[in-house]
């Protein structure tokens, strides 16, 4: 019988700052023996809990793209009162901790093969999409995917997360990337305005379009409303949602909204399946 | 005093109020007095400072015998410190006692910088009362 | 099924504590119970309603270690398996049904729980039917009653001068066959057998009605009816720490000495302060309104949504422990009356 | 004893009249017949719900702490010293409550009719003059409210009258006590190996629920020392020395302001004695500095305030 409670052992082996306000950094780990590395299949959307001895465990969407074999990121943000992101942060490279997962259900690639993708990220929230613009991108999927078009959202320019990544994607065809801060900056030649504004004047076509949505709670509700007004359909809004969790497979009772468990039924549910779920999250 | 208890030494905490008992052992330092080596100092700013948490955590730990010491009353640094800090002790001293540490097990003191003797003759007390007592059971976590 | 005079029980009791790890109830006080791990049969006394704390905690203990951690990085998980088998004997029906619900939790398809489940098939139970039970009971509302033998690998009943043993599951006629002294059951026992089944069932007048509640309840997650139910709760959590049911649990690290330590699983409720609370200082279940939701909700419509059985076996433990005397029945009749939603 | 309650129903019936409060905190009836639980009454036409007798148990007061609107609470004389130290401690704001004081009620121990009738059921109750008929279905006998008090049931005749806008039946002449500190003594007359064996068999009950914790008017901190995980104080388990660790740290923080209501020992399910600490503590304060909390909310409380000369014989 398989000990789900056991983390494998990994190495930090890069750490990369995000933003200048040094409390977004991207985490790379490997894992210590190949055998884990291999029977660690995920896909874009799952989570895995990041364990380090001592401290205790947290859930983090997986940054990086199911086809880069040979590492795992994670971009987390640490809070003053975030025990584990604190220590994580305290960590240097070469150091051990553990990884345990993958966890959650993660976006139906499948379902989304032949259509269009639009993808809204906002603040932080952007690492699991990150996951599925890479994935997307591949060479060995790009032609699965219809058109692939992207909105990152952030308060500031310096909170805009993986600057090199969208640089590299805006200079690509097969891929329109919109950035968007609320308010003008000097120095930003992006959109201004708040995501659902940006994304009314964008006017996505809602045919054969899927929306990946993620962010925080004020953001996912007016997209949505925009998004219904350019009748998309609540069965076609797909977002990742994220709640304390100790166990992460649906064991410990504490990630649930209504009788659906975040970790194990979630953490990506259709706007459709959220709104049978009730007001609690 | 069987062998056994002769090889057992008591380790002894104190919490040293920086300003004035922390001086005082410096002081016993510097004019080279004699004193039993049982007593690791945690140095606080105050003697209102300590937390009945920490000397029931030592107790917990395995230590063998806790010493609290500040600045005698109207010395202290922030006026008031050592005044609540006597009110808390007596309380604290008083329900470890009832609820059955061994007496002696938890002691005060005040010592200000300029007792180095005071420091020296106080450990030596602690120290033989404490090897008087033998190693702690109660409380200790296994 | 076999029967035993009772005076007997002791000699079964002892052959037991012999050759397995015997549990059984016992007392220091007389008025509470708990099962612990008996040597004989002196300190037995079945002579009793039911266990103070109940006897999930022998499968699913308060404080576990699941793995203890070192300064290299190695991990090493206790020793589950034991060498001897496990008999509880004496074990309630409502009790030994609810161990049927924490086995979906524990073991489901995709996450076994090795911890629970090494303890779960070491152990054999033999479940006692109850003769007298007590005002707070309400076991016959969940299809099950006093002679219930849901869950129970032996099912025993006191007759009064003859204990009557019947195998359940083979694991039970496994062991019953190991058994001396046990004689065929005559007519005239199984029809006593009968009576006092029924007349046992009869005592219990409480009662909660559960048809259709797991839906109703869905669409009275707003009700006004839970301000009034929450407000002279406290929170302590008695309920779901005697709860038969309940399974919520945290993971924490404990440092034991330099650079070691293990990851213990520790009870946790959904009633406890920091149960939901984010390190980003968001908690989606703020106060009592929403945590006395959660309980109510995950016990009788998540879990009835989820494993078609309700998360309740009626033993009554958080009615009669309650120290502000909550009282779950009556708070599932106050949501069933109540109106849904405020009249607009 | 029902005259009381007459008066009771009238006076909350009155306040919510005339609007001066939002909800009266009281007791009514339980399907529990030795025991009633709190309830919370804001239209006037419930208030006959309420009712006030030696069942009445519980300390209100706990629910008072961060609730904004104007409330009334029924309180016996231990539960009125809480809202007096809560006020002190600023959880409470006094104009924001209205106290109605019954300083004569006298409540009785659950624990102690279940012990003497042997765990036998009760099916009803009858409150008599002094006296309660507790009947099951195959006894009934009359049990003297004075022979099963609960401990601490200490009447006092100096609670400052500020904290009294209502009184219920009449003040005390004086102050009368149950000296359950006879356990104190006896414990005090142990060797402390003794002590230590008495406590240890209470202490190895727990089973860390806190309910002791919750149901304490002035436990009331956001994140309790104990739930604490870094720093961890304490370890979560339940093994003696950290059990003994809790409680020994629970009635520390309680120093100087417990008001031996006896809530912890009522919420307790394990039956563990959580009185004798907090009453051993209160007695210790009382004899070095004479001070006892909650008696007048101006007054300052024994551990947050100090005199040049207090007792410091035990310092070296």
């Amino acid at each position: 019988m398989r000990n789900p409670y056991v983390p494998a052992n990994a190495i930090l082996s890069r750490k990369h700052i995000e933003n200048t306000a040094k409390d977004l950094q991207t985490f790379e780990f490997i894992f210590e023996d190949k055998k884990q590395a291999e029977n660690f299949d995920f896909i874009c959307g799952q989570f895995a809990m990041v364990s380090i001895d001592g401290v205790g465990e947290a859930p983090f969407g997986i940054a990086s793209s199911p086809l880069e074999k040979d590492f795992i990121q994670f971009t987390v943000k640490r809070y003053s009162k975030g025990i584990l992101t604190n220590a994580l942060y305290s960590l240097s490279e070469g150091e051990k901790l553990g990884i345990r997962g993958p966890f959650g259900n993660g976006y139906p690639m499948k379902e989304l093969e032949g259509k269009n993708i639009l993808i809204v990220g906002g603040g932080f929230a952007l690492t699991t999409l990150r996951s599925v613009v890479k994935f997307v991108l591949h060479q060995a999927n790009r032609a699965k995917y219809g058109k692939l078009t992207m909105l990152a959202a952030a308060r500031e320019p310096c909170e805009m997360l993986y600057r090199e990544d969208m640089a590299e994607w805006s200079k690509r065809n097969d891929i329109e990337v919109v950035q968007a801060i609320d308010k003008p900056a000097e120095g930003w030649d992006g959109q201004v305005g708040f995501a659902a504004e940006v994304l009314e004047k964008m006017t996505p076509d809602a045919k054969n379009t899927y929306t990946l949505i993620c962010g925080p709670q004020i953001m996912i509700k007016t997209c949505i409303n925009v998004l219904g007004k350019l009748n998309f359909t609540p069965d076609k809004i797909i977002n990742s949602l994220e709640m304390k969790m100790k166990c992460g497979i649906g064991k410990c009772g504490r990630c649930n909204i209504g009788n659906k468990y975040i970790c194990k039924d979630g953490p990506v549910f259709t706007y459709e399946q959220l709104l049978k779920l009730g007001a609690e999250y | 005093m069987s062998t056994e208890s002769e090889k057992w030494e008591p380790k002894i905490l104190a919490f040293l109020c920086s300003w004035c008992s922390y001086a005082g052992a410096d002081l016993a330092g510097v004019s080279r007095l004699q004193y039993p080596p049982n007593v690791r100092v945690v140095k606080v700013p105050c003697s209102g400072r300590i937390n009945p948490v920490f000397i029931v955590k030592a107790l917990q730990q395995g230590w063998d015998g806790v010493l609290v010491s500040g600045c005698h009353p109207g010395d202290c640094h922030y006026i008031t410190g050592n005044y609540y800090a006597r009110r808390r002790f007596a309380v604290l001293k008083n329900i470890l006692e009832f609820i059955g540490i061994e007496q002696g097990r938890v002691q005060f003191s005040w010592v200000s910088a300029g007792e180095g003797e005071k420091f020296a003759t106080v450990i030596k007390e602690v120290t033989e009362s404490i090897r008087k007592l033998g190693p702690a059971q109660r409380l200790v976590k296994k | 099924m076999k029967i035993l005079e009772k005076e007997k029980i002791n000699s079964v009791l002892d052959f037991l504590a012999g050759q397995y790890d015997l549990v059984a109830p016992v007392s220091q006080d007389g008025l509470k119970f708990e099962y612990a791990q008996v040597k004989d049969s002196s300190k037995v006394n079945l002579d009793f309603t039911n266990s103070h704390e109940s006897p999930k905690k022998l499968f699913f203990p308060q404080y576990e270690v699941l793995f203890r951690y070192y300064a290299d990085g190695r991990k090493e998980v206790p020793a589950l398996e034991t060498d001897k088998k496990r008999v509880i004997f004496g074990m309630r029906p409502c009790d030994a049904k609810a161990l049927l619900f924490l086995d979906k939790v524990f073991d489901d398809a995709k996450y076994q729980d090795p911890y629970y489940l090494t303890k779960r098939n070491n152990t054999v139970i033999f479940t006692l039917g109850c003769v007298s039970p007590q005002s707070t009971c309400f076991c016959t509302s969940f299809d099950i009653g006093p002679f219930a033998k849901d869950g129970s690998d032996v099912f025993v009943a006191d007759f009064g001068d003859f204990y009557s043993f019947e195998a359940v599951t083979d694991k039970g006629e496994e062991i019953l066959k190991k058994l001396s002294g046990l004689r065929d059951a005559a007519g005239e026992h199984i029809s006593k057998y009968e009576k006092l089944s029924r007349e046992s069932a009869a005592k219990i007048k409480r009662h909660i009605e559960l048809q259709g509640l797991a839906e109703e309840l869905i669409n009275k997650q707003d009700a006004p009816m839970w301000e009034q139910i929450h407000l002279k709760c406290i929170r302590c959590g008695v309920c779901s720490f005697l709860c038969p049911t309940c399974h919520c649990f945290d993971m924490i690290d404990e440092n034991q000495g330099p650079q070691q330590g293990a990851r213990v699983r520790i009870w946790d409720s959904c009633m406890s302060c920091g149960f939901t609370q984010e390190a980003s200082g968001h908690n989606p279940r703020p106060g009592g309104r929403e945590k006395m939701r959660q309980r109510v909700m995950h016990k009788f419509s998540y879990i009835p949504q989820n494993f078609d059985t309700f998360g309740c076996v009626g033993c009554g433990r958080c009615i009669k422990n309650c120290p502000v005397r909550n009282d779950i029945t009556k708070t599932i009749k106050k949501l069933r009356e109540s109106e849904s939603r405020e009249k607009r | 004893m029902v005259d009381l309650e007459k008066q009771l129903r009238a006076q909350a019936k009155k306040l919510l009249e005339d609007k001066a409060v939002d909800c009266v905190i009281g007791y009514e009836n339980s399907d529990d017949p030795l025991m009633t639980t709190p309830c919370f009454i804001t239209a006037p036409n419930e208030v006959d719900r309420l009712v006030l007798n030696c069942l009445c148990g519980n300390n209100l007061t706990k629910y008072l702490i961060g609730r904004k609107e104007k409330t009334a609470v029924v309180a016996k004389a231990w539960d009125v010293r809480s809202v007096a130290v809560l006020v002190k401690e600023n959880q409470v704001k006094r104009e924001n409550v209205i106290i109605i004081g019954v300083p004569s009620l006298r409540i009785v121990d659950q624990k102690k009719i279940i012990a003497h009738l042997n765990g036998k059921e009760v099916i009803s109750v009858i409150l008599k003059e002094n006296a309660i008929e507790v009947q099951g279905d195959v006894f009934s006998e009359d049990l003297l409210i004075d022979d099963y008090l609960q401990a601490g049931c200490e009447l006092r005749d100096d609670i400052d009258d500020s904290m009294f806008d209502i009184v219920i039946g009449e003040m005390p002449a004086s102050k009368q006590n149950i000296d359950d500190d006879d356990l104190i003594k006896q414990l005090e007359a142990m060797s402390s190996e003794q002590r230590w064996e008495f406590f240890k068999k209470e202490f190895s009950k727990c089973i860390r629920c806190y309910a002791c914790r919750e149901a304490c008017p002035l436990c009331y901190c956001k994140s309790c020392f104990v739930d604490q995980n870094f720093p961890a104080w304490f370890s979560k388990s339940t093994d003696l020395s950290d059990n003994m660790s809790f409680h020994i740290i629970r009635a520390l923080h309680a120093a100087g302001r417990c008001t031996d209501c006896g809530a912890c020992f009522r919420a307790c399910p394990n039956d563990i004695n959580l009185r004798v600490l907090n009453r051993k503590i209160a007695k210790d304060i009382k004899e070095l500095f004479d001070s006892e909390p909650g008696l007048n909310p101006k007054e300052d409380l024994p551990l947050t305030s100090y005199k040049p000369d207090d007792p410091q014989d035990f310092i070296k």
